[in-house]
């Protein structure tokens, strides 16, 4: 909701509230995973904005390019400059295990956003729950073609945590919901042409394919919607050709193509949303605030997944074409 | 027939046997068509959808920028020569061409130059970044393998730089409708990359300049001594390479229509394994473009016979490779010659 | 003036450095129309800097090029250059991945439209006819042998119809026959009235096919002469800047029950040789002579293990190494000259004292270590005994020049005081000077008591031997002993002896 | 004494003048020295914390993986090969190591074999893949560079296959040991790292065998021809370095506290690029594993460097590449000779 989005600080924790008094401010040093997607892009312009916005003195933010040695060195550099909090998003969700333990010993926060890492003392986490993505694509997908058909799954790379999440909780909804759904899973390291080259052997291998679920836009979405039109099933969703999609981001380009029918709907992942309450999460840690497990004031829940690590599990929504105009969707921010 | 070839009575042995070779060596060339029937047959076995012209077809299609940058790759190493950034060219080239064409709006710099520069654009980054390479390589004397690396770092660092790492969509018509269009029932990038080996396999063939490049590859000072001009030869090869970089990128985007950030990542791997497979030496002056086209194909029967026999994505990965390996081997006991 | 002063290539006061080193100092050479003209000088003395000014692929930094009095075409014209002047270099300039056709007609197959490559094999056919060369213009140069390769080459230079054609040491590689063979060739021309200039480090040679010479010492002009009016001794004291005389063979008496060092017992690979039988007694020195694919190489490489017979035995020192095993062969005792010095004898990069001491490194310290001090002051004996000029045993060898470089092959051959010694073509493309100290060294090596096989190309080296077996077509045809004359080896040699 | 060696009066210039050569040779192992105190000076001006212990440390840990694989990288190369597949080694061999000792429920492969084997298994495993390349190099005389490339593809698609792709975390505490332990002052690995290069350098310079290696490298007919058993010895090059990927992946696996399924993953573009830098060739037979040593500090230097000075995230590769770039063509300008 409009309110709840305006809120300057996770103030809502239930029954939270400070307990140690130390003292707020300080520097927050922030770690960005990478800058060659759309999503991220995005993430990156949020957090300086926010930041200003809610007024944490932001370090100049650091990039590791997708590769945990980087994140490691960016994240030992920022200590020595002298950083109070940190936020990451590592990617690879193990290999950060021993740096957040140093961390937890020299006693900086921190919060990661979009993963959370296997092992390891954190703050928070801020994120949507990637299995959740699965899920929601796998009944999307099984309502519109009423438990029958063929659906073509492009997954990410079976590396990365998020890819993983994503396929192992869309397989499982399929087998359990709809058994007769055939899912062909393509490999794809998610790169689109490798998406492209899948696509267009199986339509020709299966010419009834008649759902696709991506698991990146930002990646597949083009390659997915050329093959499509040189192959004239780029329809609307009224003719039996129609082959339903359902795509994972929330990019801009989504959402266009929602709007004119080319695919029929989208897991947003906000964006905005992971910008705004790592930064706030981060400045709570600086002020010495504590979190309990319980709803809060965003429409969003805290639970801890286990050790008293907590998680802010942020509302993911799905994007069709009855929401698809609305303004709080990060995609529709991006100018 | 065979009289020329046969050694002079007085020597025993030696000649004979060597004889054997030249008719061999072009034969090399051939090397990879039995494997590339057996694949058609195994993917006929494994599903019948695999001979469908379609199917053949999107092979075809999916091969043709991986083809174009094992041409430019292929004739680079025939010059003795290296180059790593091709795979970066892939992706800078139609990046900037977008960029300097679209409105700041959709993620372009802002120059909005008229639309139908776009192209020509495309094509002269590409040549230009062979240009600089060369001018490297050549006037400064540096490692070619050393100079591409770090171009492919630059390169690949400018286009997120200037992009700030966005996919670009807004792309102008024209953009799309190589990567798309069909012509007298193929695909346009197929017509292309077939002409462009045409080309490439006729001057390599027939063509002192082509033939030039064989030379340099296989002595450089006798190439010069010869009189070949071979800064200048190896120039045009590096400055044709980026240009068919930029090609190949030109497709991939209409093909995907999007660029995106990290377009032909990781591509140079395989366009090095395609170049070997299919005969080019890495040192120089030995091998063919059809050698390396065949190459190409193999890879590219492979990838389709395991995606139609649905291997499981979890081991993917190690049975390609694994059959990489054993067309090594196998291309290595059957020419019977030590590899390099 | 009458045109016959203008001499028909001229080099005027040219200098060229590379770097901090002078290859050639204010020299100069004056070459009349017609004449076959020799140009000599010890390793390094700068003749082949000289071909590539004259022929246009270097600049040298002072000096001029006149061809008949006219000045040289500009740098970049390579054609101009190619009408005046054709050369056969001493570094090959056939690229072996290419066929012998389009060797021959690099850079020039076809005029502006394609290649038919049809006509071009024709017309390569016609041209290697037109010079009496009998291989195949389909055949890929790299599968030549050394003469065809060399025949290959000359036919290519003659082929651009210059008047003025540099021949660079072509016999260095070349046995008795081919050498005759183009001697043939060389005077033919003459008689068309092509104008040559030839180096060798073999002044027989020059004495018989040329008729002035020039002397080059230390990058500056010693002298030019007609070769009838300088006899041998001032030749050489030109070009080593001081009196010699001429290498005499030292006379042995090897006695009957010395120990045998090294022999093949029907030793047989492949088409290569047959059959061979082969004793070495100590302080004994066996020549194998032969012409080319006598095998004669091929059997010495045997021995040493560089290949494994098919069958037979070869021992050494009383031992039976692994056959085909270098090391073995090396352990037991033997010493190795290879054939080719670039390919087989040093590495460049590394220090004559590396190099010298390669096969005994294990030898110069404990548990695998190398001791630097020990390893240098074997490398001085060594540089010393075989006199290397060198600026220290530190300097890698790839900076030597060729007489040099064979200098440390030869030290590394004899760094572990071998019982047998190998040694293959060992003053190929040496200076007289050098080939003197090479054959002294193995003469040295007899004399205390190693036994040695001398394989070589070169009548001269060979009288050092106190016998000499003869192959051919792998087969020990014939054992000579001392006091042979160069026609009955000869005979031997192509086969054509009575008996 | 000297009379021998000296050149004769009549040489004028040439001898003092290639005096010169080997001693500026063996500057060249310095060559890199200036450029690491230039940066040092930089990071220093650029921000204080830069000189802190701390931080120096840092610098230090972060490049230990590197510089193993770039000291087992530069063995290979002297000896005139090539290995690609050392940065996969780097999350097979402990993958597979850690799979092999840890319950299946923990994505172990089930066989819980005793944990005290999981380190020497690690190993192990990283010297049968060196042995392997090296088998199929030598033996069956196929191209380093071709089959390296496909074991690289071949090993990492094992290790998605047998941990499908899942991050190993369950760890033998023996595996975070040697990535975390300080031992005076500074870490573990670091020493390690540093008792690695000295044993190497001493090796490479003073031993027997590891003079073979520059020898193999520099001409591989003189070395057999010298008695040197060049393919034992370069078997053994590739055995060692692939022992010494493994570890590199043991120490990387302590640091980060699991076995990531990418691990190493693109490492080998900066391997070479550390070792050319730091003045190994690419042909063979030149180049010190100091100079090496140095190339590893100069990249994370400059990394480092970049980081402190929060470059902006969009240019950050684009400025490493220039850098890269740049310190090749001083190095080349500064040595005055030509790379290859
Ligand atoms: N390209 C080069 N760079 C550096 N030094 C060179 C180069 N070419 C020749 N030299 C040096 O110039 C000197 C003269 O060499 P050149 O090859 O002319 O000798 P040469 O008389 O032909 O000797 P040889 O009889 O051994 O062939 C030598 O010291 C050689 O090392
Ligand atoms: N059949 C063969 N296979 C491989 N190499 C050969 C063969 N024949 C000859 N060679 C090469 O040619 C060289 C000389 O050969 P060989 O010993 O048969 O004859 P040779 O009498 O020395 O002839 P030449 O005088 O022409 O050198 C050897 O060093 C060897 O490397
Ligand atoms: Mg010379
Ligand atoms: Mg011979």
């Amino acid at each position: 909701g409009d309110d709840s989005t305006s809120t300057s600080a996770p103030t809502a924790s239930s029954g939270g509230g400070a307990s140690a008094p130390a003292a707020g401010g300080g520097k927050v040093g922030v770690d960005f995973p990478r800058a060659d997607s759309d999503f991220w892009n995005s993430y990156n312009k949020y957090v300086p904005q926010l930041a200003t916005e809610l007024g944490v003195e932001l370090m100049p933010p650091t990039n590791s390019q997708n590769d945990v040695s980087k994140l490691v060195a960016n994240t030992q550099a920022m200590v020595s400059q002298g950083a109070k909090a940190i936020i990451m998003a590592p990617q690879d969700t193990g290999a950060i295990a021993t740096t957040l333990d140093q961390l937890a010993s020299k006693n900086i926060p921190v919060v990661t956003v979009d993963t959370r890492p296997d092992k390891g003392k954190t703050y928070m986490v801020v994120r949507a729950d990637n299995r959740a993505y699965g899920e929601k694509a796998c009944k999307f997908l099984g309502d519109q073609l009423k438990g029958k058909g063929k659906v073509i799954e492009f997954q990410g790379a079976l590396s990365s945590v998020n890819g993983r999440d994503r396929s192992e909780a869309f397989a499982e909804c399929m087998k359990s919901n709809y058994p007769g759904i055939t899912v062909f899973a393509e490999p794809t390291e998610w790169e689109g042409t490798k998406a492209a080259a899948a696509l267009q052997t199986r339509l020709t291998q299966h010419p009834d394919i008649n759902g696709i679920y991506m698991q990146a836009g930002g990646v597949f979405l083009a390659p997915t919607l050329q093959v499509l039109k040189s192959k004239n099933l780029l329809v609307p969703p009224t003719d039996p050709k129609h082959i339903f999609i359902i795509s994972n981001d929330g990019i801009p380009q989504e959402f266009q193509a929602i709007r004119d029918g080319q695919i029929d709907a989208t897991v947003s992942q906000p964006a905005d949303l992971y910008a705004k309450w790592a930064v706030s999460y981060a400045k709570a840690a600086l002020e010495g605030k504590t979190f309990q497990p319980g709803p809060t004031d965003h429409d969003s829940t805290i639970v801890d997944v286990g050790g008293g690590r907590l998680e802010d599990q942020l509302p993911a929504p799905l994007v069709t074409k009855e929401n698809v105009d609305d303004p709080q969707l990060w995609g529709n921010q991006v100018k | 027939m065979t009289e020329t070839t046969v050694a002079p009575p007085g020597s025993p042995g030696k000649s004979p046997a060597r004889a054997g070779v030249p008719r061999l060596a072009r034969f090399r060339d051939l090397a990879l068509v039995p494997a590339i029937v057996v694949l058609i047959v195994v993917g006929a076995l494994i599903d019948p959808a695999f001979l469908s012209g379609d199917n053949l077809t999107n092979v075809l299609q999916q091969q043709t920028e991986l083809s174009l940058l094992v041409l430019a790759e292929a004739m680079i190493l025939i010059a003795g020569k290296f180059d790593l950034s091709l795979e970066s060219t892939v992706g800078l080239a139609p990046a900037l061409g977008v960029g300097l064409v679209i409105p700041a709006a959709a993620n372009g710099l802002g120059t909005e130059w008229p639309t139908a520069l776009g192209i020509p654009l495309c094509l002269l980054i590409g040549a230009l970044v062979g240009a600089f390479n060369g001018l490297l390589i050549l006037r400064f004397k540096l490692s070619a393998f050393i100079v591409t690396l770090g171009m492919l770092i630059v390169l690949r660092g400018l286009q997120i730089g200037f992009t700030g790492g966005q996919n670009l969509f807004a792309l102008p018509e024209s953009f799309l409708y190589l990567g798309n269009a069909r012509w007298i029932g193929l695909p346009a990038s197929v017509w292309i990359c077939i002409a462009a080996y045409i080309v490439g396999i006729v001057v390599l063939g027939y063509f002192r300049h082509g033939r030039a490049i064989y030379a340099i590859g296989g002595n450089v000072d006798a190439a010069r001594a010869a009189g070949v001009r071979t800064d200048r030869v190896v120039w045009a090869v590096f400055i044709i390479g980026g240009l068919l970089a930029a090609l190949a990128g030109l497709l991939m985007t209409g093909r995907l229509g999007s660029v995106a950030a990290a377009q032909g990542d990781g591509m140079i791997f395989t366009v090095f394994a395609a170049a070997v497979i299919g005969g080019v030496s890495l040192d120089g002056g030995k091998g063919t473009l059809f050698g390396a086209l065949c190459g190409v194909l193999v890879l590219g029967l492979i990838n389709n016979i395991l995606t139609l026999a649905g291997v499981s994505a979890q081991w993917i990965q190690a049975i390609y490779g694994g059959i990489i390996l054993i067309a090594l081997m196998l291309a290595r006991v059957t020419s019977g010659k030590a590899q390099d | 003036m009458p045109d016959s002063t203008i001499p028909a290539v001229e080099a005027r006061g040219v200098t060229k450095r590379f770097g901090p080193t002078t290859a050639l100092d204010d020299a100069g050479i004056a070459i009349a129309e017609g004449e076959t003209h020799a140009l000599v000088g010890r390793n390094g003395a700068g003749k082949s800097t000289l071909v590539s000014i004259l022929t246009g692929l270097q600049r040298p930094d002072e000096g001029k090029i006149l061809f008949a009095g006219r000045p040289a075409p500009a740098f970049a014209d390579r054609d101009g250059w190619r009408r005046n002047v054709a050369c056969v270099y001493q570094k090959s300039t056939i690229i072996p991945t290419l066929t012998v056709a389009e060797n021959l007609y690099l850079n020039r197959q076809a005029g502006r439209g394609p290649i038919n490559w049809r006509s071009m094999r024709a017309r390569a056919r016609d041209l290697l006819d037109q010079y009496g060369v009998d291989v195949d213009a389909g055949r890929l140069a790299g599968d030549l042998n050394v003469e065809q390769r060399q025949l290959l080459e000359i036919a290519r230079a003659l082929s651009f119809g210059a008047r003025f054609i540099i021949l660079d040491e072509p016999t260095a590689q070349l046995d008795g026959p081919a050498i005759e063979r183009l001697f043939e060739r060389m005077r033919d021309l003459r008689a068309r009235g092509v104008t040559m200039m030839f180096i060798s480090h073999h002044l027989e040679e020059v004495y018989q096919i040329c008729q002035s010479v020039t002397v080059f010492r230390d990058a500056r002009h010693i002298l030019t002469r007609p070769v009838a009016d300088l006899p041998h001794d001032e030749l050489v004291a030109a070009m080593t800047g001081e009196a010699a005389a001429r290498y005499q063979a030292r006379s042995r008496a090897v006695r009957p029950d010395a120990a045998v060092v090294l022999s093949a017992e029907k030793l047989t690979l492949g088409e290569r040789y047959h059959d061979v039988d082969l004793t070495v007694h100590a302080g004994e020195i066996v020549g194998l002579a032969g012409s080319g694919s006598s095998g004669k190489v091929g059997l010495a490489e045997t021995l040493v293990g560089l290949y494994a017979a098919d069958s037979g035995t070869v021992t050494v020192n009383g031992g039976r190494p692994k056959p085909g095993d270098v090391t073995a062969a090396l352990r037991a005792g033997l010493g190795f000259v290879p054939q080719d010095r670039h390919k087989e004898g040093f590495v460049p990069l590394l220090s004559i004292a590396e190099n010298a001491t390669l096969p005994i490194a294990h030898k110069l310290g404990r548990f695998g270590a190398v001791s630097p001090a020990l390893r240098r002051a074997k490398a001085e004996r060594m540089i010393e005994s075989l006199t290397i000029k060198t600026t220290g045993p530190s300097q890698p060898v790839g900076d030597l020049s060729g007489g040099n470089a064979q200098k440390v092959v030869m030290a590394r051959a004899l760094a572990d005081d071998p019982k047998a010694l190998v040694v293959i073509n060992p003053t190929a493309g040496v200076d007289v000077r050098a080939k003197q100290a090479l054959l002294g060294a193995v003469e040295d090596a007899a004399d205390r008591g190693a036994g040695a096989v001398l394989v070589s190309d070169e009548l001269d080296d060979l009288r050092i031997c106190d016998r000499v077996l003869v192959m051919f077509h792998g087969r020990v045809v014939k054992e000579v002993p001392r006091g042979w004359t160069d026609a009955d080896l000869v005979a031997v040699m192509e086969g054509v002896s009575d008996d």
